[in-house]
């Protein structure tokens, strides 16, 4: 009996719960704005293309949790699931008939729900054919799954690649434009999505290196760690120019708008290895950090612009200053929470960044610091005649900005001051009884993390040209603290990589705003529940897992 | 209160242990020498110098380190990282030296890790240096342990329950350790223990320690003879309902 | 031998003295600027009645919020941040329940009825959000490093807020009037007290009694409380650790999505941010009060909205600051930084610091 | 209007402080006195404080040019205040929505709102509306619509003059070329009126009306026709 209730109970159970997440999707109008943009020109939109993604998905699901894993019963479990998840969807579109769903979700348009749902199709038939679809999508996955997992790899991630062609091309137009003949990008892109052949051709490629990779690669690294030192140390310092050289040039080649995105990035990064030196390395749970930042801008503002002061000195002038109020700031602020743990200290810090905004913010001290006018006409930097005013000139300040940066915390990282910072986040108090000063490394900390910060306001506020209160909110320290432990806490790469996945992806996807905030939330909560050590985790970890790996016991 | 009325005197290239029964007040005996608790009347010297309202780094640095009873390295650091934690007074490189990288700071980095592998090597932790610690095997963090407290070059270095948990094999090769830790460093050792004969094995002078008050002082022979001992081991029950 | 004051004296440092100095002053600068306003006189006592009673129901909506905070907090040891959400959840979707009341003219009618159906559909909402937060976005995360579920929290809180926004949208709802609360109660001397303010005193009071009787007094609540003391030892005495953590999450719901009602019955308005805020300031209230504690998290709640809706005045009128009530949350942050200074683990919250150690 | 003492309210937006600040100016030339300046947060919702605190001042008209959260906060809770039973309230364009309306209730009954004339835009804005009913088959939602055409409308002409188009599709705008362009134009034909722009970049038509709510608006949800005032 237990045996017979296999072949349908995984496929309902994992049914329902896509059925709900897909009338969520279709509730909150994802479906009905995505299909307004296509993947494949003609062919599919990417409402349908979402729509679909996630039918499979489900499946899958039903058809991984299948416990007698026998083949039959995979298959049958993914078309109940593939059934159930239709089913709901029939259910949302009689509902809608008979009620109107407009009154409490007001984006149960009709057309989403008679015609989007149904791929078209109108009426009773359309019913029908959402549950064929349903079945069909379930038999598909079934099957698929059956595959060895070699070609279900090299599937998933040609599709997988394709897709994210289709979303991107915006993205990807200007690169190839700029860079390659039109012939590429006329075979690759419509002017609203993919041609056939281009994502076909998409498909293949990535398909094929993958094939290849999975033959070759293992050699690629053996043949790698088999040379000589020397060598190896050649070929990186040849990586690194080449990237570097790369780094330099593409604000030109990839255009305006990505240069935007790209400084955008780059004063998160410089933020993020801020926050990551007293977050990551010491283990200080910050939500005030937004603070030292618009101190950095501010005190820019003060000098540079003819507003307030009327000092007009340069910005090269400002930077030693607003860095040196950051740091005194960082240290004047840490001083009163150096005996709060935990929690505490992240609302106290949450205190002060937000009488800090206050303050800047109000009436009362607004002929010293412009209050909710803000600060404009702040200076932008010049080197002999160049002046860094668009994006694509501020880019080269913030390139240097994080270059330095980057360059301290990798010095401090694996000193006697990033070890003391590392062994007080572990335990503060046993790093007390190893003689590691507290106060002052804490203050250490507090200091490095908002000079970054100020630098970081700096440019900002010459690359804003005006500043107001408004721009310094709570959001901007979560945001920090999520790119951290996104990319992977206490990691230099992965301040940049979560930087660019937290802050560059829905830049480039704006057009999708409204759900932007609802994918970001969903990607922090996958990405801990999956992969809680980030994107790119802390290097000691990786070296362990190397070495460790064989001689590994329990402890 | 905890601790009352304790005087104790320990020799220079002793191994002093400290018994007695559970909440004897041991383990706040030590947090008071290490400066985790402040005595509220009473004084503690280490060669004539004051250990009183002192902060736990600043006592370090005097030359006390100690272990733990529930084992407390840094889990997320490796085996190396713990040591060169404990080195953390003895080395001097300044912030902006760090940064700029000078041939003093990088000296110095080198010295530290070479002595951070000769600890490791002492403790037979060499090959698993790079290993992080809460993936170690239990026996291995007690040693990491204490090699990361020898790290700070202590001259006294206070072991809280160093065989809890071991087998007999173990706590053997535990207490051979200890004492070469004496014969051959020559650091003092003061010893929290339970296992008796752990303390009468490597031990020259005992304190026993009863409801926060020193009940009786000296050799293993003696202690073993002592009526008051005996009762407070084999009488606990009749001595707690007699008060 | 050293008396207790020189021992005292010796373990001072100079940070100490600093902080001193510095929470000295700040101590000051209030009394004075409290002094100058009142012999200024520009209040009437009936109107210092009126802040106080504005703070109070103010204070009471954030206690009950509070305790949502405080008590995953006694558990888990994390910061819940979608704690907020649950809070917006409930109201929100029972302002369609409402708004259908009103269009049936039934509010006008039954208006008691209407109102504990309110009740009753929002706090389930809000129970409901809390149970599966838990069971999908936490559970899994149970002994993973403290920074991973703050940040799933903050994902959540996202996920929660925009989907509540592609669902019902951005726009501002307005929660119906009921008319009984309308009005107001003549005291003595001129005193008077708003009818709807003394009933979400009353209910929030009510509420929070209910909620502390049942952790203290039941079998259930017994069990929450042995876990936020020790998981392990309460694991072994038999008690089961998911169902206790489930059971947290349903009585934060219930206190927050009641909490929700209150806010929309007095402030009328619900809309998918309207958690953000007094969010934020509950979790506040909850650390002031000592988080974990739940008097601690009552007392916070209510110390914070006197602060706000008496401290400008109170503090800053004297001085003739402009638009001081701009500067309410910073003399709300303000107070709670103090506090923290001296107290590192908030008015009520000495147990937690102690096992800390 | 025969009132001498007003009190302002803004939320520390650019809009509203400019707006309470240019009101203040206006009222203390005319011989009158601005008794408070408060200020509060657009997230703020228990304002009743800050009333209790203004009304202190005895004022009597409040000026608080905020948006329809805040706004709709403040218009009731003032009923709850006692000290205001005489004292006339008005907000500007911001909250002057039918939103407004449902956020505020009939506590809105009796407010005054400065906002763009809108009798004064004449036919062409009477054509814009039907445009507007017939594509999106409801009405507008903010007094900004019509501004926010006119705006939009500018822009598109300025980036028409301006604008470049590169081979990769990408159009590049100079901006200062675009500020120029935009602040040199010169008797466009809005739906606000004719626009012309100065040397700051000020644009519209300045023709502001105040409206009063009557009963009526709020219980239909519809904003009031006729303007109470009129320059």
């Amino acid at each position: 009996m237990e045996q017979i209730r296999a072949i349908w109970r995984y496929g309902i159970k994992v049914g329902i719960i896509g059925g709900i997440v897909l009338v969520l999707m279709a509730l909150i109008g994802m479906i009905e704005v995505f299909t307004q943009r296509q993947v494949i020109a003609d062919i599919i939109s990417m409402g349908h293309a979402l729509y679909l993604a996630a039918g499979l998905f489900i499946c899958y699901m039903a058809a991984k949790r299948t416990t007698p894993a026998k083949p039959l019963w995979i298959i049958s479990n993914s078309i109940f699931a593939g059934l159930t998840t239709a089913f709901f969807l029939v259910l949302l579109i009689i509902l809608g008939r008979n009620v109107n769903l407009r009154m409490m979700f007001i984006n149960a348009s009709d057309l989403l729900l008679n015609n989007l749902l149904t791929f078209g199709v109108e009426g009773n038939s359309g019913i029908l054919l959402l549950l064929y679809v349903g079945m069909f999508t379930g038999l598909i996955t079934g099957c698929f799954y059956l595959l060895p997992k070699i070609v279900r790899t090299v599937i998933l991630w040609s599709l997988a690649g394709s897709a994210f062609a289709g979303v991107l091309q915006e993205l990807i137009r200007p690169i190839l434009t700029n860079n390659f003949p039109d012939a590429i990008s006329e075979w690759l892109l419509t002017s609203d999505g993919l041609t056939m052949r281009g994502a076909l051709s998409i498909f293949i490629f990535i398909a094929l290196a993958i094939i290849s990779w999975s033959i070759k690669g293992a050699g690629i690294k053996q043949g790698w760690q088999g040379l000589p030192k020397k060598q190896q140390s050649t070929w990186r310092t040849i990586g690194t120019i080449i990237l570097l050289a790369i780094i330099l040039v593409a604000p030109w080649r990839l255009g305006l708008f990505m240069s935007e995105v790209m400084t955008i990035v780059g004063l998160y990064v410089l933020l993020g290895l801020g926050l990551n030196i007293v977050v990551g390395y010491a283990g200080l749970l910050d939500l005030g950090y937004v603070a030292f930042f618009a101190i950095g801008a501010y005190v820019t503002a003060l000098i540079t612009s003819p507003e307030i002061m009327n000092l007009n000195w340069s910005l090269w002038a400002a930077i030693p200053f607003a860095i040196f109020f950051g740091i005194l700031a960082g240290v004047l602020l840490g001083v009163p929470v150096l005996k709060m743990r935990g929690d505490y200290l992240a609302i106290a810090t949450m205190g002060f960044g937000e009488i800090i905004r206050l303050l800047v913010l109000s009436d009362a001290l607004r002929p010293f610091l412009g209050g909710s006018q803000g600060i404009g006409k702040i200076a932008k930097a010049q080197v002999l005649g160049f002046v860094f005013k668009g994006p694509q000139e501020i880019y080269y300040l913030i390139i240097a900005g994080c270059i330095l940066v980057i360059f301290v915390s990798w010095r401090l990282k694996d000193s006697r001051i990033g070890r003391a910072w590392k062994a007080m986040r572990e335990d503060e108090d046993v790093a007390q009884a190893m003689g590691i000063n507290l106060v002052s490394n804490k203050l250490l900390a507090f200091g490095t993390g908002a000079g970054f910060a100020a630098l970081s306001g700096v440019i900002f506020g010459s690359k804003i040209g005006s500043i107001y209160p408004h721009s310094f909110n709570i959001m901007v320290s979560i945001n920090i603290v999520c790119l951290i432990i996104f990319g992977g806490i206490g990691s230099i790469p992965g301040v940049i990589v979560g930087a660019a996945a937290l802050i560059g992806l829905p830049e480039l996807l704006r057009e999708f705003a409204e759900y932007r905030f609802l994918v970001y939330g969903i990607a922090l909560v996958v990405m801990m529940l999956i992969r809680p050590e980030g994107l790119w985790p802390e290097e000691a970890h990786k070296r362990e897992l190397h070495k460790g790996n064989a001689k590994e016991a329990p402890g | 209160m905890a601790v009352d009325g304790l005087d104790i005197e320990i020799e220079e290239k002793t191994i002093h242990s400290v018994i007695g029964p559970n909440g004897a007040g041991k383990t706040t005996f030590f947090n008071c020498i290490t400066g985790f608790y402040k005595p509220e009347a009473g004084e503690i010297f280490l060669e004539n110098h004051s250990l009183v309202g002192l902060m736990p780094d600043r006592i370090v640095r005097l030359g006390i380190a100690r272990t733990y009873q529930n084992i407390r390295l840094f889990p997320d650091l490796t085996a190396i990282e713990n040591v060169l934690v404990g080195m953390h007074a003895h080395l001097k490189s300044s912030y902006l030296g760090i940064i700029l990288n000078t041939p003093f700071v990088k000296r110095e980095e080198q010295e530290a890790e070479d002595e951070a592998n000769r600890l490791l090597k002492f403790v037979n932790l060499e090959t698993k240096a790079n290993m992080l610690s809460k993936h170690l095997p239990y026996g291995d963090q007690r040693r990491l342990e204490i090699a990361r407290a020898l790290a700070t070059r202590p001259k006294l270095l206070c072991l809280d329950e160093p065989t809890a948990g071991m087998n007999s094999g173990e706590t053997q090769a535990m207490c051979d350790f200890i004492q070469s830790l004496r014969d051959d460093l020559g650091i003092t050792i003061m010893l929290i223990e339970h296992q008796m004969r752990v303390v009468m094995g490597i031990s020259e002078i005992i304190t026993v320690l009863d409801y926060g008050k020193k009940l009786a002082e000296g050799t293993p022979d003696e202690i073993k003879r002592n009526p008051k001992v005996i009762e407070a081991y084999l009488g606990q029950g009749s001595a707690a309902q007699s008060h | 031998m050293q008396t207790k004051f020189q021992r005292w004296k010796e373990s001072i440092t100079a940070t100490d003295i600093v902080m001193w100095v510095i929470g000295f002053a700040l101590l000051v600068l209030i009394i004075f600027g409290s002094i100058l306003t009142l012999r200024a006189g520009r209040y009437t006592p009936v109107q210092w009645f009126d802040f106080v009673i504005y703070g109070l129901a103010q204070g009471s909506i954030y206690a009950l919020v509070a305790m949502g905070y405080t008590l995953v907090y006694g558990v888990l040891r994390m910061i819940n941040f979608a704690h907020s959400e649950v809070f917006m959840s409930g109201p929100f979707t029972a302002y369609y329940v409402a708004a259908y009341f009103y269009r049936s003219s039934l509010l006008e009618s039954h208006p008691v009825i209407c109102l504990i159906i309110v009740f009753i559909v929002s706090m389930s909402i809000s129970t409901l959000i809390a149970f599966l937060l838990e069971r999908i976005a936490y559970r899994p995360l149970r002994n993973a490093p403290r920074l991973i579920p703050l940040i799933t929290a903050i994902g959540a809180s996202f996920t929660l807020m925009y989907l509540f926004r592609g669902l019902y949208g951005t726009g501002f709802q307005a929660y119906p009037v009921w008319k009984i609360f309308d009005g107001k109660w003549a005291l003595f001397q001129g005193l008077e007290i708003g009818k709807m303010q003394l009933f979400v005193i009353f209910a929030a009071a009510l509420v929070m009694i209910a909620l502390y009787m049942f952790i203290q007094r039941t079998r259930i609540g017994k069990a929450v409380r042995s876990v936020s003391e020790d998981k392990e030892a309460a694991s072994l005495m038999g008690v089961d650790i998911d169902k206790t953590i489930s059971i947290t999450f349903i009585i934060g719901g219930a206190a927050a999505g009641a909490a929700g009602v209150l806010y929309a019955l007095v402030f009328k308005q619900v809309f998918f941010m309207m958690g953000f805020i007094p969010g934020i300031k509950a979790f506040t209230a909850a650390v002031l009060g000592g988080i974990g504690n739940i008097p601690g998290a009552m007392l916070g709640g209510l110390l914070l909205g006197l602060l706000e809706s008496i401290g400008p005045a109170l503090f800053l009128d004297g001085y003739n600051v402009v638009a001081p009530y701009q500067l309410k949350d910073a003399i709300a942050f303000l107070v709670l930084v103090l506090v923290l200074i001296f107290r590192p683990t908030g008015l009520l919250g000495e147990r937690l610091a102690v096992k800390k150690a | 209007m025969k009132v001498k003492r007003a009190a302002t309210i803004h939320d520390g937006s650019v809009y509203a402080e400019q707006l309470a600040n240019v009101f203040a100016e206006t009222f203390k030339k005319n011989g009158g006195t601005i008794v408070a300046q408060e200020a509060v947060a657009p997230t703020d919702t228990d304002m009743k404080p800050v009333l209790t605190k203004i009304i202190t001042a005895k004022p009597e008209f409040i000026y608080y040019p905020i948006f329809v959260a805040a706004a709709g906060h403040i218009t009731r809770q003032v009923k709850e205040v006692s000290g205001y039973e005489k004292v006339a309230l008005m907000s500007a364009d911001g909250a002057y929505s039918v939103d407004f309306y449902k956020a505020a209730g009939e506590s809105a009954v009796g407010m005054y709102h400065s906002s763009p004339d809108f009798e004064a835009f004449g036919k062409v804005y009477e054509d814009f509306l039907q445009k507007h009913l017939k594509k999106y088959g409801e009405k507008t939602l903010a007094p900004f619509h019509a501004h926010a055409y006119d705006a939009a409308n500018l822009i598109f002409n300025a980036i028409k003059k301006v604008a470049k188009k590169e081979k990769d599709g990408t159009l590049y705008i100079g901006r200062k070329a675009l500020r120029d362009a935009l602040y040199a134009t010169k008797n466009m034909k809005g739906i606000t009126g004719t626009i012309n722009c100065n040397e700051y970049g000020d644009c519209a038509d300045p023709r502001i009306a105040v409206y009063k709510t009557g009963v009526e608006n709020i219980k239909t949800l519809v904003m009031p026709k006729k303007s109470f005032w009129k320059p």
